[in-house]
């Protein structure tokens, strides 16, 4: 009885069905008052879903959901919103076409006594977390982190009980994180519970108290913070135990393979670099420095002002991505919903995506060999989807990049650009990441690696180079240097 | 409807006319000259693009000063071109209206501006020519009644007939129509069917003509089609159908329709003249701005072109 | 700082409003023909003739920030008239008829709002399936027959004018023009049309009603395409089912035209205005200038496509994406 | 149990086709005539232009956009082809108006392309003032005159063939769409070029990012489309005998209804040929139909409107149910 009063919410049972997929089995939970609560668990583990559920944007098909000692049977995202429950979802949740402030207090315009008053509010909240984004800004003329903090100060603008936060911090920087773990803590001593999702698991152990761990839509354990270890989470998780969250790096690195030169744009200054067979070439700075700028530039995606390309050893001109395809590059975007996926097609239509023009003889396509590759990357990829003919659309989060990356995978590319390729993806997938990227390399092709996570970038590439404000401002090698030079040199 | 409004419109449009004459205008061919705004009621239309282009020609030799404005077929844009007339202070307004009924209020901000009004082709509703001064034009209605008599003449005995209707609601199909329906009253002609089309297109009423043929066939002794060009489809349809000696009346007298009479692939063809209504329109105008007395209506007769009387006729040049 | 912001402003809209610019040049260039463009009589005329579709637009653009449109406002336009004026000539009393009117239009819009918003269909077809379906039934309703209003009084309604030179219509758009301004701007529901138009799954997860802020711009514009039916009967003092057959796409063009843009989330009903306001302009200024029918249609289909064209071209840059 | 589904399902899957069904049984019962062979060949000749139109309509659609200007293309064609039957020949007139309607759709693509249009609803009204500009150039052409084929001096079989001639039972409108249905369906799934007009429609910058040229793409779809909307337009021409400079109005919209009521999604992506089909037969249909059983015209005008916001209502719910 006395424990009960303590719960903020209490599931038990819920139960939720997607065709083709069940993806919460009776799971339940408790979640005390004035606690982080990690939840954690591979992609596709339901995590999301049963956050939704909560949310009132899916309806749960069995159990029931107790909110602050009372039963609720049926919610709306707005009623869930007054009765205290906010949530950062995975997805961007933004209006682009609006201003930070009005995005901030969406639908709450004339509480705030009309725009100026908006304005003035969203401003004191911004401040309050110390960030220093201006509120008359359009939100997509920002960078993915500041959009994240803008989602951050939108759920705290709510008086809430229950935070939900669902993998907030995949597209912070280091800086930022800090200050959203400084929030984090402010809110919890305010008696304010929060629910924290991520694949970060150095971040679960600094903020949370109570973990959960899910598989396949089960809860496979709960357990405080204290009386679990690493590897023993990551065994949790994938279901099995892993020795090494990152393969052994590969070192095939050879002769120069990509020279880039004198690459200039309206924000990247004299950027030179060269790539070498074999190698694993990571990009590391803060956001908005400049990466994706690169790289963009590099693959012929966005206008230049000058660029040289040398590829193995013979001076090349990259002027769209379908030059940069038959040169034999291959980029993964990093926002794969806008960029990487058509959403409303199915799965192997979006893996055959680019070997079509390798599967085309003379223009015309073959259906069986399409079948074989979607079949192939499915099976190499352990893509989880119900078929090849599923819509891409209802997978989850780290399914969907796997399409993307083997998109690419198919056509042996001589250089593969992956930006932000682990984000938001599990402990397990990564490794499976990991693994392709070496076996790539292995086979004489290169990788530009753009990651936010340090110790990934440390832990994987050959070569680091620092980039910030436009240019590269270092050259490191992993192996042999101090993290925080690297970071030094990023913030400039 | 609000006079003291008026009375100041009035002067204005009077000094902006002022106006006009003292810097002359830029399209003045003669100095003495009346300005004449001619409001043509669809451009894209052929014989209404044939009037104007006429007007214009006949503008030259008169000496008139005519510009010309198109309405497109639309009642709102009339109006809009009324009022830039008024604007540009003409002296006399000659306007073949889209719908008659949509155009009174304008004309009557043009008859307080002290503007000439003339109607061309199409006329009024009898409760409002106080609004205008003079119409010049063929009676639809009368055409109408035209091709029923016509049709009444060749059959005596009675005969089955169908009606195909130009653009539905458009003011010449509703009159030709309504005219039709009248002339046949009290006749033992029976009209089988009667369609609309969407648009005044060739297409339309061919495929309406191919809908008749399947479902009355034989049946069909004679047809009424609403314009000449919309005949072309009817005789198409009729053609491809092996169907011979169909009675076909259409309205127009344009080329088209003299060149299917000459077949004598169409019987009746009621002809319109341009040349001699806006021949008409433009001497009532100039009249009727210098203040000398005119004729208030104007009818022009209409040709029931047969192939009796085809080649006796001026080819038309439409 | 706010003055620097309101200078800033100011430019961005010049850069971004191709419109404004069109209008600017038209301006200038009449400045070099003697023709009584500059006169207040034609004025007050080009802004006369802008109200009717003016009005349309203002509840279109709720629409269409909504990330929706309609097309069907030509016959619920076309609708309004033909049942006013036969009430009226029925012997109702006008305010009655009027009312009526409206009542429709609302219900027309409840309908396109129920199929848009509520099943989810494709606005831009349904509402184009509706105006055909609008346009049959005022053909059914006065047998494809101009019906005169036998009531000289509704004539009044649009054809006052007030201090002398300002047709009342003008006055009317005027009004209309700054209530649909104040609460797009300073309302609640304003904003959230921004937000529903701009992300529709973001403004309901945030709380917003979509399904019923979205509805009833659909309503609006049904109202608004009556009230402007009715004006425009009433300024013609007559009903006919041929009114409004290019109402539709001329109006949401002109919306377009004005920056408002079709994906939803930008815009405004003045910038709706200027849009509208610029092909009624450059008509009227071709009018003066006496350039033929076919010319007039080619230089205005020019000036579409410039204006259209170098908006995305404008959007373009701005990203240097792709 | 499983049987009823699966009848469910397949009606659901075919709602115009039954819509189509229904109405042919209804007519017949009413009037038999509707079952005539004569009947029967008018609708196949009817079906002639806006089938055309509506089938290069559909790649656009697919491809994620629309195009308003085959209007203004119907009209330009056909006045020029007509025109130079006496300068150059029929074979000569007819080569140059297809190449002219290609043009114009090129025309189309290369300016949208230029621009930088890259959604639907930015290519909509530019593409509605090309009508107009076509359409302009049209009537400058004419003078508005209607132009017609029996004044030429030159022969004009091979359009009198187009637009009257039979092999057996069947039109040679029919036979020559059917073989363009077939090349372009066929295009369109098996080729690389035809795939990446469905790549367009789903995720144009995705599709980019994967080394495809979608700005060719992107003038390829409207290429097709003039290509089509100018054979439409010799059809035409061909079945009335004349050219009018102010052809084709509505046709715009009939051909998208026709694609979308045939279940051709307006978002693109996704989308056949043969659903069009079945869109363009369910509007002639609906006209033959109601002119067989003698409705007003009025009544034919809220009918039209009326089927085909259910026909879309419907296909629309069945989408949300079968996901
Ligand atoms: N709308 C939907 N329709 C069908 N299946 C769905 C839908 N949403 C989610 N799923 C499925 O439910 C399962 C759980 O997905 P969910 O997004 O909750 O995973 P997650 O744990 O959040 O994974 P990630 O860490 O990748 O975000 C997945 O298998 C996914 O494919
Ligand atoms: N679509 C866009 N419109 C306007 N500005 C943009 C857009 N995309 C990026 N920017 C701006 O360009 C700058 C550089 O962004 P970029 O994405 O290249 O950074 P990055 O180093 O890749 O960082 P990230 O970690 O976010 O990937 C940012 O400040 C951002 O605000
Ligand atoms: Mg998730
Ligand atoms: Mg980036």
């Amino acid at each position: 009885m006395e424990q009960k009063k303590d719960l903020i919410l209490k599931v038990s049972g819920v139960t939720k069905r997607f065709p083709g997929v069940l993806a919460l089995n009776k799971v339940s939970l408790e979640i005390p008052k004035g606690v982080v609560y990690g939840i954690v668990g591979e992609n596709g583990a339901g995590k999301s879903t049963l956050m939704k559920i909560l949310s009132g944007v899916y309806e749960k098909d069995e159990g029931t959901i107790e909110f602050d000692g009372e039963i609720i049977e049926h919610t709306t995202p707005i009623q869930a919103l007054r009765r205290g429950l906010s949530i950062i979802y995975q997805e961007f949740n933004l209006v682009n076409t609006m201003t930070v402030g009005e995005n901030i207090f969406l639908g709450r315009f004339s509480e705030n006594h009309g725009m100026k008053g908006t304005h003035q509010k969203a401003r004191e909240l911004l401040d309050s977390i110390g960030s220093k984004i201006d509120t008359y800004t359009l939100v997509g003329d920002l960078s993915a982190s500041e959009m994240q903090m803008v989602e951050i100060t939108k759920a705290l603008s709510f008086d809430s009980k229950l935070i939900i936060m669902d993998e907030p911090s995949s597209s912070l920087t280091t800086e930022e994180l800090k200050k959203l773990g400084e929030i984090i803590f402010q809110l919890r001593n305010k008696g304010i519970s929060i629910i924290y999702i991520s694949h970060k698991l150095d971040e679960i152990f600094e903020y949370c108290n109570i973990v959960t761990i899910m598989r396949d839509g089960n809860v496979i354990d709960t357990k405080p913070i204290e009386e679990l270890t690493r590897s023993e989470m990551i065994a949790k998780m994938v279901g099995r135990t892993i020795e090494n969250e990152y393969p052994p790096r590969a070192h095939f690195v050879g002769e120069p393979l990509l020279e880039v030169k004198n690459l200039n744009t309206s924000k990247l200054h004299d950027i030179n670099f060269t790539l070498h067979k074999g190698e694993i070439l990571g990009l590391v700075g803060l956001v908005g420095a400049g990466r994706t700028e690169i790289i963009r530039a590099i693959y012929g995606a966005d206008k230049v002002k000058s660029k040289e390309l040398i590829m193995e050893g013979k001076p090349v001109t990259v002027s769209s991505p379908r030059d940069a395809k038959a040169l034999g590059m291959g980029l993964v975007p990093e926002d794969r919903k806008q960029e990487g996926l058509i959403l409303r097609f199915s799965v192997g239509e979006n893996i055959t995506m680019a070997a079509l023009s390798e599967i085309a003889k003379k223009g015309v396509l073959n259906r069986k060999k399409e079948k074989e590759i979607e079949n192939r990357q499915i099976e190499n990829l352990l893509i989880k989807t119900p078929s090849a003919a599923a819509k891409v659309l209802n997978l989850s989060g780290g399914n969907q990049q796997k399409c993307v990356v083997g998109r690419w995978l198919e056509l042996n590319p001589k250089v593969l650009i992956l930006d932000e390729p682990t984000r938001g993806i599990d402990v397990g997938a990564k490794y499976e990441i990991y693994v392709l990227m070496n076996k790539i390399v292995e086979q004489g092709g290169a990788i530009i690696m753009i990651s936010s996570e340090l110790p990934e970038v440390l832990s994987m590439s050959n070569r680091v180079l620092t980039v910030c404000d436009g240019r590269i401002t270092g050259e490191f090698s992993p192996e042999e240097v101090d993290p925080s030079e690297i970071m030094d040199r990023a913030i400039g | 409807a609000c006079g003291k409004s008026g009375g100041e419109t009035k002067t204005d449009a009077a000094a902006d006319t002022a106006q006009t004459e003292d810097t002359g205008n830029t399209a003045a061919a003669s100095g003495d000259g009346i300005t004449v705004g001619w409001i043509v009621q669809d451009m894209a239309n052929e014989s209404q693009s044939y009037s104007c282009r006429i007007a214009e020609e006949k503008a030259k030799e008169l000496g008139i000063n005519l510009t010309s404005y198109d309405q497109a077929g639309d009642a709102q844009k009339a109006t809009d071109a009324i009022s830039t007339c008024i604007a540009q202070g003409v002296d006399a307004i000659i306007i073949n209206p889209a719908d008659p009924q949509a155009v009174v209020p304008a004309l009557m901000e043009a008859k307080e501006a002290g503007i000439v009004v003339g109607l061309f082709s199409s006329d009024l509703a009898a409760e409002s020519q106080q609004y205008r001064d003079f119409f010049c034009g063929t009676n639809d209605t009368m055409a109408g009644e035209q091709a029923a008599q016509a049709i009444i003449d060749a059959f005596p005995d009675g005969c089955n007939v169908v009606e195909i209707g130009g653009q539905s609601g458009h003011d010449a199909q509703v009159k030709r129509s309504d005219g039709f329906k009248a002339g046949l009253e009290g006749s033992n002609i029976t009209v089988l069917d009667s369609k609309n089309c969407d648009q005044w297109a060739t297409e339309d009423s061919m495929a309406i003509m191919e809908d008749f043929i399947v479902k009355y066939g034989d049946k069909i002794d004679a047809v009424f089609c609403h314009w000449d060009n919309g005949a072309t489809g009817v005789i198409n349809a009729l053609e491809n159908a092996n169907m011979d000696g169909v009675y076909i009346v259409a309205v127009d007298g344009c080329s088209a329709g003299y060149d299917h009479v000459k077949d004598g692939t169409q019987a009746v063809c009621i002809g319109q003249s341009f040349t001699n209504m806006v021949a008409q329109s433009l001497d009532c105008a100039q009249k009727a701005v210098a203040g000398e007395s005119f004729e208030e209506i104007n009818w022009i007769p209409l040709d029931t072109v047969t192939s009796e009387n085809v080649d006796s006729l001026p080819y038309p040049e439409w | 700082m706010d003055t620097k912001r309101v200078f800033i402003k100011a430019k961005q809209v010049l850069l971004k409003q191709k419109a404004v610019l069109a209008i600017l040049a038209m301006l200038i260039l009449m400045l070099f023909f003697n023709t009584q463009f500059y006169s207040v009589y034609n004025w007050m005329n080009v802004f006369r003739s802008a109200t009717v579709q003016g009005i349309i637009a203002m509840g279109v653009t709720m629409t269409v920030l909504c990330a929706a449109c309609d097309l069907s406002v030509g016959g619920i336009m076309c609708l309004s008239g033909v049942i006013t004026v036969l009430m009226i000539n029925s012997g109702m009393p006008i305010a009655v008829a009027c009312l009526c009117a409206l009542l429709a239009g609302a219900a027309v819009g409840l309908v396109n709002g129920f199929l848009v918003v509520h099943q989810r269909t494709e606005p831009f077809i349904i509402t184009l399936g509706m105006g055909t379906l609008l346009k049959g039934i005022c053909q059914q309703l006065t047998d494809a027959h101009p019906i005169a209003c036998t009531n000289m009084e509704f004539m009044k309604i649009s054809n006052t004018k007030i201090f002398g030179h300002i047709p009342i219509l003008v006055l009317y758009m005027a009004i209309i023009l700054v209530i649909f301004f104040c609460v797009l701007r300073f309302t609640t529901y304003g904003r959230n049309c921004y937000a529903i138009g701009g992300n529709y799954d973001v403004a309901k997860y945030s709380g917003i009603n979509t399904v019923m802020i979205k509805w009833s711009t659909f309503v609006i514009s049904g109202v608004m395409a009556a009230l402007a039916g009715i004006l425009l009967s009433s300024r013609m003092n007559s009903a006919s089912s041929v009114y409004g057959d290019n109402t539709g796409m001329l109006v949401n063009c002109g919306v377009v035209i004005g920056g408002t843009s079709f994906a939803g989330g930008i815009g405004g009903v003045v910038q709706s205005f200027i849009g509208v306001f610029v092909l009624q302009l450059m008509s009227n200024c071709m009018d003066c200038l006496g350039i033929g029918a076919y010319v007039q249609q080619l230089l205005q289909g020019i000036i579409i496509v410039l204006i259209l064209g170098f908006d995305c071209f404008g959007r373009l840059r701005k990203r240097e994406h792709v | 149990m499983g049987k009823s589904i699966d009848v469910k399902k397949f009606l659901l899957h075919n709602l115009v086709l039954l819509g189509i069904v229904v109405l042919c049984v209804v007519t017949a019962i009413v009037e038999p005539l509707f079952l005539t062979q004569n009947n029967f060949t008018n609708i196949l000749r009817q079906f002639g232009p806006l089938s055309f139109v509506a089938l290069g309509m559909t790649y656009v659609i697919i491809g994620g956009f629309l195009d308003l200007s085959v209007v203004g293309i119907i009209s330009l064609v056909g006045v020029v082809t007509l025109s130079l039957i006496d300068p150059l020949g029929q074979v000569g007139a007819l080569l140059c108006g297809l190449l002219l309607g290609t043009f114009l759709g090129f025309l189309n693509g290369v300016i949208l392309v230029g621009f930088g249009a890259r959604i639907q609803a930015e290519v909509l009204f530019i593409t509605y003032g090309m009508s107009s500009i076509f359409g302009a150039i049209a009537l400058i052409y004419t003078n508005s005159e209607t132009e017609h084929m029996s004044r030429l001096s030159n022969p004009y079989t091979i359009f009198t063939w187009i637009g009257k001639g039979k092999v057996g039972p069947l039109a040679v409108s029919m036979i020559l769409f059917v073989i363009s249905l077939v090349a372009v369906e066929w295009f369109y799934r098996k080729t690389l070029w035809g795939r990446q007009i469905a790549l367009m429609g789903g995720n144009k910058i995705a599709a980019t990012l994967c080394g495809y040229n979608m700005k060719r793409t992107m003038v390829l779809v409207y290429t097709i489309c003039g290509l089509f909307a100018g054979m439409g337009s010799i059809v035409l021409i061909s079945r009335v005998t004349t050219a009018s400079p102010v052809a084709g109005a509505g046709y715009e919209t009939d051909a998208i209804m026709s694609v979308v009521v045939g279940g051709t999604a307006l978002a693109g992506g996704t989308g056949s040929g043969i659903r069009t089909v079945l869109g363009v037969l369910l509007i002639i249909l609906l006209s033959n139909c109601m002119n067989m059983l003698g409705v007003s015209t009025y009544l034919q005008t809220i009918m039209k409107g009326l089927v085909l916001v259910i026909a879309i209502w419907l296909d629309n719910r069945k989408e949300q149910q079968i996901h």
